[in-house]
């Protein structure tokens, strides 16, 4: 039997160690993540058993290890790169935004770019400054780039192999406070296609958008609406780009109302482009406007506010009470 | 025999210890050794009165003593997390109390020992490692920057600085820290350019403690650090980190260059990090305790100690008195750090700009109206 | 009399000499801005008459440029930075969103940033990659800037001095396709504020939304729709971040349409941001959803490409179209 | 006399030329003088056959030849914009003859003399100027990668590769081509690190033509360019960029190191740009046209075509039979220019991905339907 109870973190772990045991040309580059195993401890125990030749400890230089992915990437070698924190992936914006993103298209095909970028992302774990941001719209909106983010063990196990797979770049989004959390996985299972959402619990009232870290809170929410008699409906997204909005049509053209929650900043958040398409494509069913949960229109605050600046429960019932309220 | 086999004889007969990271002749500028004793250097000569090493002293020893209270508190949750500069004090003491003034120091998140030398309140920095703030300490007044976390950022923000002095005729200068390992960072180098291609009034500080985090200098730079110098066409020295007065005088002589319109200095302060990286770091799982071992007989505070005690320039009373007032001085910072009020929720909107907006405005009157709605 | 028939890259240029002048605090730096004047000569003739000190040829570098900037706001000058064009922004962008935009919260409003990032922005001019792009959503999704697009030389010559003359960071968009596009431009006059939008064209029937470049083709599909009898209000946007809205909620609360046009890719891009909040304000007057006109969800193209990438005058009228016909 | 003093000798008479970026001895590895004399050097030795001479020079020549036409074809509006190679033929043609096939070439935007060399087809890069694709030519099979325009970005993405070559146990080599302002970006300065770090087989080329558009040497350095690699602990050389044997030697040393194991080099090809930065430049605003005549009497073509005639290794027949060979070229890429066909609009999304997403395949569905009721 090949299930068992495996934390975020550690199913992440597993995940890599098989996509390098199947694929020889999978390198692992990141600051600290050979010897020390990540400072989440997520690439524990690989360089001892892969080398140093695949997991590599890199100089303190993230444009560096973006950079050197892409020549990896055309010697066809398939980088998989640890960003230590979500907050230190921009120095490496520009090879990203102008090169991983765009060198598929500028070659016309030619120049492969299968690059996976890990990043731990998200608050609420007490830390200084740019330990704690959510920087995915910034990827979203970067045409050339995939963007995923994942909310469990199970999905953390089976996407990260799948990302690693996938011909393209995949910028890979991973719930640091959930870390820690577990899931029974079973190893032998076929996983579902990494680039699509998921309804992760049936309702009929509101539909309410999550993914990452907040797929917990909203199910947690969900579960408080349930007990007043409010039935949601919860999509996890799991992948930002592309978007994979029918299940999401399909569920507020029966529910009518639609609340999208996220720990980003609102303004051009993830948020902003669901509320936009949600609202073409299913205008005639809208009861009420798309509403939106997120972090404020400030940098990440001092931990001691973190609670205040991050949506949770309150916040989501929050929404749907207004969404119901229309 | 030189300084520098002095300096290295001490370490050689630890047992199991392999020392890896000693520097060799004649790069090293020492001038106080690792037991005690003091040595003329050519370039860097420094005359210190009795007073100044005495106090010298203190500040080692009550900077030490602040990081070790600090760790304490951040093991009984008081702080959520330290990065100690265990090992580092004389490097840092040296480099602030080289500062005048008027001079503007840019610290990375380590730099507790400046800070100290800056009058920078102790509790305004732990405020920042328990979450309250990013800093309570005003940069400007103190002429200490803000912590500074993104590796190597600050770097370019003294010589900027340092290209306002010059616009300004001021004869000051900036002092940008940094680690070994952010020397890999484009940004520093980067600055190093500027640096020299605008003859900046700025030094460049930086602590080889021979880590980041995990990483030791072979990932970082096949050449010992202060050489990289010489590429962007301005000096580089290195400097004992565990020798205050060595520092000091290093420093002092690279801030004095940069007023009189001599430009950047790079200087390496070959040093240790004795502790972990931070309170969340467990090095054991990329060192060897002997290493350690080897650099206890360096320390920086216990040859500033040696030499006072046996010169006569201080007695026991003294040291005594050192003593008492670190563990007043304790007792204060952690009262103080368990009396921190909680920052007000509000404070998030406050400070974005200078200028508030009103989408921002009227965020922050939904999260007063939302707060105020559970209070009710 | 001091009205004047100027360029759009006139008025800048005018603008910037006038901020000089009130203020011996203001710092031009940038690539090629002083003896050549720009690669848009936007900073003509201002290193001859105000010294190499105050108007920086800078090494090539941008993560210089804005860092440096930062350190000299510290020091209480007033940088404005030049980037050569849109697509090289990005070594810059660690240096943007880590410090120049976090540094005011950081020291609670001890640290001024008074920085101008002006960045000729869009495509239009059969340039080759990266030199076309239109990366606004990236800084507006960034809170501590502020960001803003002219659209004309009156607003040229007044916004880049109100720019300088704001106590925060803000990023200056440059519509350099319009450079040498001519108004008449008093400057004896006082100038509106910087961070507001404006009814550039009163209508009845949909609202249209533009800034920076699209404003002349918006003001333009405005023109042939009259001729077919529909009657469009136009709002120059002006302001991306903070984004004033309550002129356009007036305009849709009265037209109950609103098509948003820009040249950025449409995921993410300014018009999902505004989509969002037009449909939440206004949710009952709506009689349609919000629709965008943008560029694709793909890299800038080829220049021989970029008229099919670009929206025009068609593509709005056919959004329009599609909004009526709701 | 030295090498160096013969070759700057020619430039000294020169009425009203500053010449002010003459190296001074004894730095620059020259093998042949621009009065065409053949040098020996103690550490760069060439034997270069007849055949392989008249080769470089009709390599030069054509060249040349293809960059005047591309102006041309540029002024009369076939063409969005051209960065003319002019004066820079020896430093592309030498470095781009050095390489092995197996050897990958990563380009800026102005190595079309390494293109040829390549064998890539002048149409696929004239193409990218024109504005139809972003370099038709096929990066992995000609091993020369597709243009760079973001400066310095390919200084990584090369010893990337040299990466992957290492890990491939290959014996081949990276060869990254940047210019002199380029040497000021952070990227750059990180490939060097990494390429040390690493013991990487890449080569960096930088072709300090004295100019960043308008911006001279001393806004990205104040020492030597080749001197900023002993700072990161690689080798750095200096080279007659204008000396096509020169330039061949010591980059085919180079790159042999590099196979070898022996990590990367840094070369400083010393030439002028003797054009404008591109078709959109004015370079009056910025130099004077005495600096340019001084240059002309350095031309990299020059020297081969006197040496080959004075040592009677070709004749007027040759050289006539080039010229020919030139003018056939300019017409076949003058003609194909103006042949070229207009992508087709879905172009815009095809290349995207490897793997189309369905809301990108329904922006082309609604794309082609868009166009197709324009057509009805
Ligand atoms: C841009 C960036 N990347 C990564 C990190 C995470 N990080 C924090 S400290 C550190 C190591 C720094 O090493 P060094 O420069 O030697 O300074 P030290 O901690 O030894 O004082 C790293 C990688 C960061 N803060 N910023
Ligand atoms: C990141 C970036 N910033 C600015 C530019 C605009 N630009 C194009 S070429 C150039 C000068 C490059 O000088 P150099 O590296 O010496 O190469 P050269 O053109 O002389 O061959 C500049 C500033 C760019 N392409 N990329
Ligand atoms: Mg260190
Ligand atoms: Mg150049």
């Amino acid at each position: 039997m090949s299930t068992e109870t495996l934390s975020l973190g550690k199913a992440l772990n597993l995940g890599l160690r098989r996509a390098m045991e199947d694929d020889p040309k999978v390198v692992l580059m990141g600051e600290d993540i050979g010897r020390l195993g990540g400072v989440f401890r997520i690439t524990d125990g690989l360089q001892k058993d892969f080398g140093e030749d695949r997991v590599v400890d890199t100089p303190l230089a993230e444009a560096g290890i973006l950079g050197t992915a892409v020549g990896l990437a055309m010697r066809g070698y398939r980088p998989v790169c640890e960003i230590q924190f979500d907050g230190f992936v921009f120095p490496a914006y520009n090879q990203l935004v102008t090169q991983v993103a765009k060198i598929h298209a500028r070659s016309r095909g030619k120049l492969p770019m299968p690059i996976v970028v890990r990043i731990p992302f998200g608050g609420g774990i007490g830390a200084v400054e740019h330990h704690s941001e959510s920087p995915e719209a910034y990827f979203a909106h970067t045409a050339g780039l995939k963007v995923v983010a994942v909310s469990n063990p199970v999905d953390a196990y089976w996407g990260i192999q799948q990302a690693i797979a996938a011909p393209d770049p995949v910028v890979f989004l991973e719930p640091k406070r959930r870390y820690w959390e577990k899931a029974s996985v079973d190893r032998d299972a076929t996983p579902g296609p990494l680039f699509a959402s998921r309804v992760v619990r049936g309702g009929d009232d509101v539909t309410v958008l999550a993914y990452g870290p907040m797929v917990k809170t909203v199910l947690q929410a969900a579960e408080a609406a349930a007990e007043e008699g409010r039935s949601l409906e919860v999509v996890d997204l799991r992948t930002l780009s592309p978007l994979d909005l029918e299940p999401v049509y399909d569920s507020v053209r029966r529910t009518g109302r639609c609340v999208v929650v996220h720990e980003a900043p609102l303004t051009l958040g993830l948020g902003a482009e669901i509320a936009a398409r949600v609202t073409e494509t299913c205008f005639h069913s809208l009861e009420a406007p798309v509403l939106r949960v997120g972090g404020y229109d400030t940098p990440y605050p001092p931990s001691k506010l973190e609670e205040e600046y991050l949506p949770d429960l309150d916040r989501v019932l929050d929404a749907v009470d207004r969404s119901l309220a229309f | 025999m030189t300084a520098l086999q002095q300096a290295t004889e001490v370490v050689d007969p630890v047992p199991g210890a392999d020392a890896p990271h000693l520097p060799t002749p004649p790069d090293l500028v020492q001038l106080l050794t690792p037991e005690g004793q003091r040595l003329e250097h050519p370039d860097y000569s420094i005359d210190v009165s009795a007073d100044e090493l005495r106090s010298l002293y203190r500040d080692l020893a009550l900077v030490r003593r602040w990081d070790v209270e600090a760790t304490a508190l951040q093991r009984q949750g008081e702080l959520g997390i330290w990065a100690s500069l265990l090992g580092q004090e004389a490097a840092q003491v040296g480099a602030g109390r080289a500062l005048r003034p008027d001079d503007m120091a840019f610290p990375t998140y380590r730099e507790h020992g400046v800070a100290w030398t800056r009058d920078v309140d102790p509790l305004h920095v732990m405020s920042l490692f328990r979450g309250s703030d990013m800093g309570g300490w005003d940069p400007l007044a103190t002429r200490f920057n803000l912590y500074t976390v993104v590796i190597g950022a600050q770097c370019l923000h003294a010589t900027g600085y340092a290209m306002g002095l010059q616009r300004d005729g001021a004869e000051s200068a900036a002092l940008a820290f940094l680690g070994d390992g952010a020397t890999s960072q484009g940004e520093v180098n980067e600055a190093l350019i500027w640096a020299t291609t605008f003859d900046a009034p700025v030094v460049f500080f930086c602590q080889y403690n021979q880590y980041a985090i995990s990483v030791p200098i072979e990932r970082q730079s096949n050449v010992p650090l202060y050489q990289r110098a010489a590429g962007f066409g301005l000096p580089g020295v290195r400097v004992d980190g565990n020798d205050v007065l060595a520092v000091l005088a290093v420093t002092r002589a690279a801030l004095a260059a940069a007023r009189e319109g001599q430009g950047p200095t790079f200087i390496e302060a070959f040093t240790y990090r004795m502790g972990a990286h931070t309170t969340s770091d467990d090095p054991t799982r990329y060192r060897l305790a002997s290493e350690l071992e080897a650099w206890k007989l360096r320390d920086p505070i216990a040859r500033v100690k040696a030499y006072l005690s046996r010169s006569g320039l201080a007695d026991p009373a003294f040291f005594a008195a050192v003593d008492a007032e670190g563990d007043e001085l304790a007792a204060r910072l952690r009262q103080g750090v368990l009396g921190m009020a909680d920052p007000a929720g509000t404070e998030i909107f406050d400070s974005v700009y200078a200028e508030m907006t009103p989408p921002l405005a009227q965020q922050r009157a939904e999260f007063v109206a939302y707060h105020q709605g559970f209070e009710s």
